[in-house]
């Protein structure tokens, strides 16, 4: 196994570049004052100052709107478009470490030609010629797009002589438009309305990780699941598998595999059966009532009734279905299942709507075996493929890697991959931050994606379709006449659009307010949808996985590497896994009882094998899985994506058949695995301590029912009578501000965006596995999980842990040389300059939160062009840890100042709160009892606290971080009795 | 085996008596010239075999420098303290070392106001061991920061930068505790070395060696021997041990502090204090017979270092095993009788390991503070017990045998205590493991290196026992006992 | 092998005493011999028109190429000096597309945030009443009241105030042997209303007998409140420099 | 350094010394004694001198005593950085700084008093330099020198070679 990166070699004289600084410090300095040849004259620039950009993220096909703040034409953070209506200024941790695709080491610097360097014009002409050898045998292989980029390549196909645009898409969502079109006639995706909902029943899908949006999904999902006016909707996950997603569910039912169309009949059936509705399904939901699917789905016939129940009294109900865990050979018939349940239950135009937009289409399974058919047969002279990595993300079982041989492929790509690497000729391209786009995500959205800087200087590519123009217009001169560039051609577009939405002003005014606002942006129309009497013929079987021999496997989509496409991104490398806190590795999910019966370890490394291939992973034990499965996340286990995802953990689609379903798409779920036991104790590196919390209250819940019930819930722990007077009275303290934070568990689903965020604020180095393993990660802020009770009824909990600001911090009075201090602004400041490095204020402190430099460490260029050039990078030997993001505070001071008068609450926002979806994150003025976070904190008012708590109160450190206790719909069994202490904890607190 | 011989008043004469354990020498019989001549020739050429053991010693001291350098080098990050385990074998060692000086300034200025008499003949050999131990014991807080080149900061003295240190830090209080230690026993070193330098001085003077004597002189102060410099010296000796006396037992108290003033689970207790004084107490008092026990075989001076000699020593160590013994078992019960989570939680895993409710399934792996808490109790509570025997007490080599693990015992004691309370504090998601690197065991035996080196040294070029407290101690020269009347 | 490692060792020790010494940058030679003198005295030239990011950025901003040429021009424009060596080497800059490689002769450690703007827009009422009243500045024009006297008129001379006289300056050098050090800056910054009082401001015994009446004195002492109705940025907290 | 005028000699045996310094005292002069440790027949015999050093060690350890907790309190106050919501002058821990300060100054001045008043000492009361050359006074021989007028010094060498003393030794200009 590799250890770390081997450019951070542990050997290098990094310490000594620490001393030697200071020693230049003190002597002769000889830093360079490099002025501008010609300062920017087309629009305003100032050095040190935020300019920021709207345009749009594209590491997904979610497409969400995306402000860039430049600093010296550097784009230095990405955030959420506040205007776009999807993320509403939000980003998903990929999202945030879109940057390092800009910055990513491992682009394509040259073109290539069969891996040999060359210059741009011989590429092109290479190209050209190639083209024109090719005479319409031609096919692009490209990501699905929703915007104009698409239109854009068919009519290049067209220009260039013919050929077939593939969309490739790993996790397509092309079964359940065939299962809507069955259901409903409508070949889309809907948009599903949580907010509205009264009950979610989620079949197996990952809504806040990588299915559908997932910013937009966790923000509307948390609108409908916190606990609000003393009540809280419910959330049901009905899986074989719990994921990031099922761990926020009030309740888990545990069904065999590959039977979740089975389950949604059946709560069907016992709803129609009380209703009477759809008169015309009653015969055939009689086939599926509870008892008779009972045993096929391993889900008693009383529980099915419950849920039915429970969707008819807290309706209206939502239904979810698709994603990797339900997309066995009956994936539509399942879909379509769930279709009915929504149906039967009155959610059909309620909270699943249908808009008349037809969703981007990706080719299907059945296409790309036609093209790896075509590939074999010769028929295909000249392969095109985008930045998307079908080589990686295909299972090798089809064979695409053999097919490619047999053709020549050109790969415009910016990121090295396996894809590339097969290529006979590789043109770089741009990536979303250098070049022109615009992408169309659903109905009455159009989001424009513009270039927020010139390229990177180390980077020698073109945008992608300007490629293709000028090659275009080499092979054929009356191609693209009316376009110079592509930006020529989006503008055509662009002023259709303005034509359509009925815009009467100039295009270019029209397109300034475009670029500003980030788009155009129209309400969505829906149109009504009603079930259709076809879906009585669709038949669903027991597929019997539970029953049979072997255990089913799951391929579960990575939260933050995606199909893959992120793990050459060291910050989504480096960031634990939520659910499992492992990083820079791939595992295997597997349930402790079958583990224990097979004799296999936590952490022992396992040989897995099905009938396609067989890798070795580590186990890792987690209750949330059925007892006959496992699942092992994608993403991992590259080899030619450059440094940072090579040789990291395994691909799990080694293991996976060539199969495909009734719509075509890829069958992930029918694998029977093999385990052998191959060695006791892996490397693998996970960042928490434990996963237990050991009744401490580090993460607290409380239930609905305690909440309406004041008598039965403490008010917390009661502060002690002080020995020394409140640091309010000393002079000039907390006047006018003392921030501080609150966090609403309830809402935070433990996406790890906030994270991901801070590592681009704060210039956090990534320090790779090995340190990691020994717990030098630098994360300021860390998302700890903790899990409650055992087996299938077991909870997880989720809470970001940062620097807690302490009124009476344990770190400042240990410290010998005031580097740390309590600042008047109630801050807990950390001098980085003061620091001498003794690090007893990290043994002092109880959060554990302060990250100690023990190297000088790199940013390997051009990663250094990404700091943050508002605060100081800190060198070895001293401590450093969250500050609110003074800088922030700061500038928002300054700017505040100019306008003479005080800051106004909600003009400082933290990077961790910028970026939450779900909003779980107030940041703000205490001293000001208008403000957001002092209502939610209710600080001054014990009365009314409820949910409120700071953790580890009992020490009396004061923090300024409240928590808002996370609220359960029940009490977990065992939660209690797991530990040894908790019940003294219980009298300590009341 | 030495003779114990006593000088009776009433009989006039001296009286051996091999039964009577007072405190009696050997020495006490002998002349002043003998005492003086004997003393001297210890300083003589050495033999080729105490090269070797100096060569064996440098070797050690070389390895930690080197380990040293690569640190500094690479950066502190080569070592493998880490999140949330900050503080490793450096502080380990610290707290050791400071433990390993009380012994010299307890025998010289406890036992002084006690009027303990078999002190005389080791307390010259503890005092520097004091002084070497000390300064070993200094420079570990210094390499142990993340940017040692600034140390020099947590000195209060006025600056540019219109900042001081900040004195509510109880690593300030170490700064003054470890300096003041450190001044005050190397001046009380330096005081009893007085008048021997002014011995040496003359002997050198008599023998024609000018070079030497020039530099003995200028430490040596002038030394004549007048009673007018004998009642100053005497009365300054007397405050330096009353004074010391207090600084003994504070120092060992502060560096307690360092832990017990901050909230870490298995730190912040209130027994930490006369805890580490007892340990600081024992593991001296064992390293002074780990290292006089060889000595008194090497120089042959059983004469001077009796059996007596080391029974007392003996006893005192039985004495401090017990308080040590107590201390561990009442930080049990306190963790237990507090009722708080968290103390329980430490106290559990220090001698048990991850309790199987703590896990998700119960994985439990034997750790470091395991192998450290057992290797403890074992070296500190159940080694010494056989000292309650007179037998054993008696027998040079079981006694060293003892010592020597009670020094092993003592060094884990004290990783105990630093290494396994910060792996497991108040949050479980950052709970940690802590494993030292090969920088931090070389630096660990550097830090011996170090000590015996210069020990081996001084026990070459200065008397290793105070000459003029051993005369003082014999009986003087009288004519008219000598004649009978 | 061990001559590697000499070194470090070394360095720490020689580090701990050069640590203890100050030496300043003081001057070096520059790739071209500009005369601050000539720009700004004989031709009247304002600090500002050249380092025009002052006043709205954290730094000044060394003047663009194009800042010079637009009074010189290029060489066949034959505008202003078109023969002279020096202001031909910056031609040959322009020329060749190369940016002119200044040294840096006032450097702040990369800790430190430094606003230029917040210096530059600051108002000098808040210095205290008689600050700046002592200057002599013929004998000693460096002094702390002089500098503070600069800093109260504004304009180009509040540049001076921490520059030194750049308008005499031949050749760019740093003045104030101490530049940039902590010591230097807060010589002026507890020159502002209530600094001194802030500086002390728990009062000594503020835990033991705290008195709140006293407290809220020392708050008015401070001046915490500008009579603009905002608070006063506070200059002496540590996180007003180093963040 | 004046000359050194008087008697001085040379002892092997301790009860020697003190009869003969008894009887020197006698006489109305006080000798100085040499000797290789000290002794309390000797202190005895020389009527029980008494040292200032104790009083020295008490005003420095005061001295330190104060500036340890005002050094503390001073430099606190200079700057307030509040830390950890203790009073910016807190007591109990400086008074750690107090005691370590006190004991400090105390051993310091302690060592400087007793080395200087020796030195003085060495002025008020000096010692002919054939003595002082004499090697073994530091190794088994007392010696007692007695300062005194040419006039008497016949006296004293009677009284030393009466108890005995292996040499006398009469200095004089």
């Amino acid at each position: 196994m590799k250890k770390g990166l081997s450019r951070r070699n542990l050997f290098k004289y990094m310490g000594v570049g620490g001393a030697t600084a200071v020693v230049a410090g003190c002597e002769k300095s000889s830093e360079k004052l490099i002025p501008m040849l010609i300062p920017p004259t087309d629009y305003e620039y100032t050095p040190h100052t935020a300019y920021k950009y709207m345009t749009t993220c594209r590491e997904c096909d979610s497409a969400c709107g995306m402000m860039v703040t430049t600093r010296e034409h550097r784009a230095q953070k990405a955030e959420g478009n506040p205007n776009h209506p999807v993320n509403q200024g939000a980003l998903c941790a990929r999202g945030q470490a879109s940057l390092q695709t800009l910055y990513n080491p491992n682009r394509h610097a040259h073109p290539l030609a069969d891996g040999k360097q060359i210059p741009w014009e011989e590429g092109m002409q290479q190209f050209s010629a190639i083209i024109k050898a090719a005479s319409g045998a031609i096919a692009y292989l490209g990501k699905p797009a929703s915007g104009s980029e698409g239109d854009f390549v068919d009519e290049w196909l067209q220009a260039a002589g013919g050929g077939q645009r593939f969309k490739f898409n790993l996790l397509t969502q092309k079964s359940q438009i065939e299962a809507n079109k069955i259901a409903f006639d409508h070949a889309n995706v809907p948009e599903y309305a949580f907010e509205k909902a009264g009950v979610v029943f989620n079949f197996s899908t990952d809504f806040l990780e990588n299915w559908g949006n997932p910013v937009e999904n966790a923000r509307r999902f948390t609108d409908m699941h916190v606990y609000k006016n003393g009540r809280k909707n419910k959330f049901i996950h009905i899986s074989p598998q719990v994921s990031l997603t099922g761990a926020k569910a009030d309740r888990w039912i545990v069904i065999n595999p590959g039977t979740e169309g089975l389950v949604a009949l059946a709560i069907a059936s016992v709803i129609q059966k009380e209703n009477g509705t759809y008169k015309f399904l009653k015969k055939y939901l009689q086939a599926y009532s509870p008892e008779k699917v009972a045993e096929a789905t391993g889900v008693s016939a009383e529980t099915l009734s419950e849920l039915a129940i429970d969707a008819m009294e807290h309706g209206p109900l939502l239904a979810l279905g698709g994603g990797n865990v339900s997309a066995t050979d009956q994936s539509v018939e399942t879909l379509v299942g769930v279709n009915i349940l929504n149906a039967v239950s009155g959610a059909l135009n309620k909270t699943v709507l249908f808009s008349d937009q037809t969703t981007p289409e990706s080719s299907t399974h059945q296409d790309l075996t036609q093209l790896i058919s075509d590939l074999n047969a010769g028929k295909i002279k000249l392969l095109i493929v985008d930045d998307s990595n079908p080589v990686y993300a295909l299972p090798p079982s089809m064979g695409f890697l053999q097919a490619l041989k047999k053709t020549f492929v050109v790969s415009l790509a910016s990121q090295k991959s396996e894809t590339t690497h097969t290529a006979n000729l590789v043109l770089p391209a741009l990536t979303a931050y250098e070049s022109w786009g615009d992408a169309f995500p659903r109905n009455g959205v159009r989001s424009i994606q513009q270039p927020v800087m010139s390229t990177v200087n180390m980077f020698d590519a073109r945008a992608r379709e300007d490629i293709l123009l000028s090659v275009a217009q080499n092979v054929n001169k009356k191609a693209f006449s009316e376009n110079s560039s592509y930006l020529d051609y989006l503008q055509n577009i662009w002023q259709k659009i303005q034509r359509k939405v009925g815009d009467k002003r100039k295009f270019d005014s029209f397109w300034i307010s475009v670029l500003e606002n980030g788009g155009i942006f129209e309400k969505p129309k829906f149109v009504r949808a009603s079930l259709n009497r076809r879906v009585a013929s669709v038949k669903l079987n027991d597929p019997g996985m539970a029953s049979s021999d072997g255990l089913t496997l799951f391929p579960t989509t990575s939260l933050l590497l995606g199909d893959g496409s992120g793990a050459n991104k060291p910050w989504l490398q480096e960031v634990p896994d939520p659910m499992s806190q492992i990083v820079w590795d791939s595992w295997m999910e597997i349930n402790p009882d079958t583990a224990q019966k097979l004799g296999i370890n936590d952490r022992a490394i396992v040989e897995i094998s099905t009938p396609y291939g067989s890798v070795q992973a580590t186990a890792y034990y987690h209750f949330g899985i059925h007892r006959n499965a496992i699942a092992i996340p994608m993403g991992q286990g590259h080899q030619h994506s450059g440094d940072v995802a090579d040789g990291f953990g395994i691909n799990v689609m080694k293991l996976l058949p060539d199969q495909m379903d009734k719509a075509g798409s890829l069958v992930f779920v029918g694998a029977k695995a093999k385990l052998k036991l191959i060695n006791e104790k892996s490397y693998t590196v996970n960042t928490d301590g434990n996963a237990r919390q050991l009744g401490r209250d580090i993460s607290a819940a409380t239930t609905v029912e305690e909440l309406n019930n004041p008598e039965k819930h403490s008010s917390g722990h009661n502060r002690p009578v002080e020995f020394y007077p409140d640091r309010s009275e000393t002079a000039g303290y907390y006047k006018p501000y003392r921030w501080g934070m609150t966090i609403d568990l309830d809402r935070c689903n433990g996406c790890s965006a906030c994270v991901v965020a801070c590592y681009a604020e704060n210039n956090l180095p990534v320090v790779g596995k090995v340190r990691t393993a020994i717990g030098r990660e630098m994360s300021w802020i860390r998302m700890e999980r903790y899990i409650e009770g055992y087996g299938d009824d077991f909870e997880t909990r989720f809470s970001p842990m940062l620097c807690q600001h302490c009124g009476n911090a344990g770190c400042e009075t240990v410290c010998p040389v005031y580097a740390t201090y309590h600042n008047p602004e109630g801050l807990n400041a950390m001098v980085y300059n003061r620091c001498v490095g003794t690090r007893y204020c990290s043994n002092n402190c109880a959060y554990k939160v302060r990250r100690f430099n023990w190297f000088n460490y790199e940013f390997p260029a051009p990663l250094d062009q990404q700091l943050n050039t508002t605060i100081t990078t800190r060198e070895v030997g001293v401590m450093e840890k969250c500050t609110f993001c003074v800088q922030r505070i700061k500038d928002a001071k300054y700017d505040a100042k100019n306008l003479g008068r005080d800051l106004e609450d909600g003009e400082v926002v933290t990077a961790c709160q910028q970026t939450c979806p779900t909003k779980a994150i107030t940041f703000g003025n205490l001293m000001d009892p208008e403000s957001k976070v002092a209502k939610n904190a209710l600080r001054d008012n014990p009365a009314k606290r409820d949910r409120q708590y700071e953790v580890l109160a009992e020490l009396n450190y004061k923090p300024a971080v409240t928590y808002l206790k996370k609220v359960n719909t029940r009490e977990v069994d065992g939660h209690d009795s797991d530990n040894h202490g908790s019940h003294e904890q219980e009298q300590a607190h009341s | 085996m030495g003779i114990t011989a006593e000088y009776n008043e009433t009989a006039g004469k001296v009286v051996i008596d091999e039964q009577k354990g007072h405190p009696g020498i050997r020495a006490t019989t002998l002349g002043y010239g003998q005492i003086n001549d004997e003393m001297l020739a210890m300083l003589d050429k050495p033999r080729p075999s105490y090269y070797l053991l100096l060569l064996g010693f440098l070797m050690a001291l070389g390895l930690g420098a080197l380990s040293l350098a690569i640190q500094i080098d690479v950066g502190i990050g080569y070592s493998g303290i880490s999140h949330p385990i900050a503080w490793g074998f450096y502080i380990t060692n610290f707290v050791f070392w400071i433990g390993i000086g009380h012994a010299g300034t307890l025998i010289s200025a406890v036992f002084y106001l006690t009027r303990a008499p078999w002190r005389t003949a080791i307390y010259r050999s503890a005092e520097a061991m004091t002084v070497f131990a000390v300064m070993t014991a200094g420079l570990f807080p210094l390499l142990h920061t993340g940017r040692p080149w600034l140390a020099f900061w947590l000195i209060p003295y006025p600056n540019e930068r219109m900042l001081w240190v900040n004195f509510k830090s109880p690593l300030l209080w170490d700064v003054f505790a470890v300096t003041t230690y450190m001044s005050v026993s190397i001046m009380f070193f330096l005081l009893g070395l007085i008048p021997d330098m002014a011995i040496l001085r003359d002997e050198a003077t008599r023998k024609g060696k000018k070079l030497k004597a020039m530099i003995y002189a200028p430490m040596a102060l002038a030394w004549r021997g007048t009673n007018h410099q004998w009642v100053h010296y005497m009365r300054g000796y007397l405050i330096f041990a009353a004074i010391a006396t207090p600084l003994v037992f504070s120092v060992h108290s502060i560096v307690s502090w360092d832990f017990a003033m901050s909230s870490v689970p298995g730190w912040h207790t209130t027994i930490f204090a006369p805890y580490f004084v007892a340990g600081a107490i024992f593991s001296g008092l064992s390293m002074v017979l780990t290292v006089l026990i060889p000595m008194r075989a090497v120089f042959g001076l059983q004469d001077y270092i009796t059996n007596h000699v080391i029974q007392s020593v003996s006893k005192m160590i039985i004495f401090t095993s017990i308080i040590v013994g107590y201390a561990y078992a009442s930080e049990f019960f306190i963790g237990y009788y507090s009722g708080s989570p968290f103390e329980r939680a430490i106290f559990y895993y220090r001698p048990f390991g991850e309790m199987q409710s703590w896990t998700l399934l119960g994985d439990s792996q034997i750790n470091f503070p395991q192998i450290a808490f057992w290797l403890m109790v074992f070296c500190n509570v159940i080694a010494p017990i056989p000292l309650w025997r007179w037998k054993i007490r008696n027998n040079p080599l079981a006694v060293w045998i003892i010592a020597a693990l009670v020094n092993v015992g003592m060094w884990f004691e004290r990783f105990n205590i630093v290494g396994s309370s910060l792996q497991h504090e108040y949050d479980p998601s950052a709970w940690g493991e802590y494993w030292p690197t090969i920088v931090e065991v070389g630096i660990t035996i550097g830090s011996f290196g170090f000590f015996f080196t210069l020990f081996t040294l001084f026990a070459k070029s200065l008397p290793p026992m105070a000459i003029m407290e051993l005369k003082e101690a014999s009986i003087p020269p009288m004519k008219r006992t000598e004649k009978g009347n | 092998m061990v001559l590697r490692y000499i070194f470090p060792i070394s360095l720490i020790l020689s580090v701990f005493f050069l640590a203890l010494s100050s030496s300043a940058v003081l001057a070096e030679e520059q790739p071209i011999a500009f005369s601050h003198k000539l720009h700004t005295v004989q031709n009247g030239i304002a600090c500002q028109y050249c380092h025009l990011y002052a006043r709205r950025s954290f730094s000044s901003g060394v003047p663009p190429v194009s800042t010079c040429i637009g009074c010189h021009g290029p060489q066949e424009q034959k505008l202003v000096q078109p023969e002279s060596v020096e202001v031909n080497k910056m031609r040959t800059f322009w020329s060749n597309n190369e940016p002119i490689p200044w040294v840096k002769i006032h450097d702040i450690p990369d800790f430190v945030r430094f606003p230029h703007k917040e210096h530059i827009n600051a108002d000098s009422n808040r210095l205290l009443d008689d600050a700046g009243a002592g200057c002599d500045s013929e004998n000693a024009p460096r002094s702390l009241e002089c500098k503070l006297a600069q800093f109260r008129t504004g304009g180009d001379e509040r540049c001076l105030a921490c520059h030194g006289d750049v308008r005499q300056m031949e050749v760019i050098v740093q003045v104030d042997e101490n530049f940039a050090t902590m010591g230097w800056c807060m010589e002026c910054h507890l020159q502002v209303k209530g600094a001194k009082e802030r500086k002390r401001s728990g009062n000594t015994m503020a835990g033991w007998y705290h008195a709140k009446e006293l407290n809220k004195k020392r708050e008015a002492d401070i001046g915490l409140v500008n009579e603009k109705g905002y608070h006063n940025p506070n200059l002496l907290d540590c996180y007003t420099c180093h963040y | 350094m004046k000359k050194f005028t008087g008697v001085w000699g040379i002892f092997e045996y301790l009860d020697e010394t003190t009869d003969s310094i008894e009887q020197v005292r006698k006489q109305g002069v006080q000798p100085t004694v040499l000797m290789p440790c000290p002794r309390h027949e000797i202190d005895h015999a020389l009527g029980n001198p008494s040292s200032i050093v104790p009083w020295i060690a008490l005003v420095f350890g005061a001295l330190g005593c104060l500036i340890g907790y005002s050094l503390p309190a001073w430099t606190a106050s200079d700057w307030v950085l509040p830390v950890s919501g203790k009073p910016i002058v807190a007591i109990p821990p400086f008074t750690i700084i107090g005691f370590e300060l006190t004991i400090l100054f105390t051993a310091i001045h302690t060592l400087l008093g007793l080395a200087i008043l020796g030195i003085i000492d060495s002025f008020r009361f000096p010692i002919p330099n054939s003595a002082k050359k004499y090697t073994r006074f530091q190794r088994d021989r007392f010696g007692v020198v007695v300062r005194c007028d040419e006039a008497r010094i016949d006296e004293f060498e009677a009284i030393m070679k009466k108890n005995g003393a292996e040499e006398v030794h009469v200095e004089k200009e």
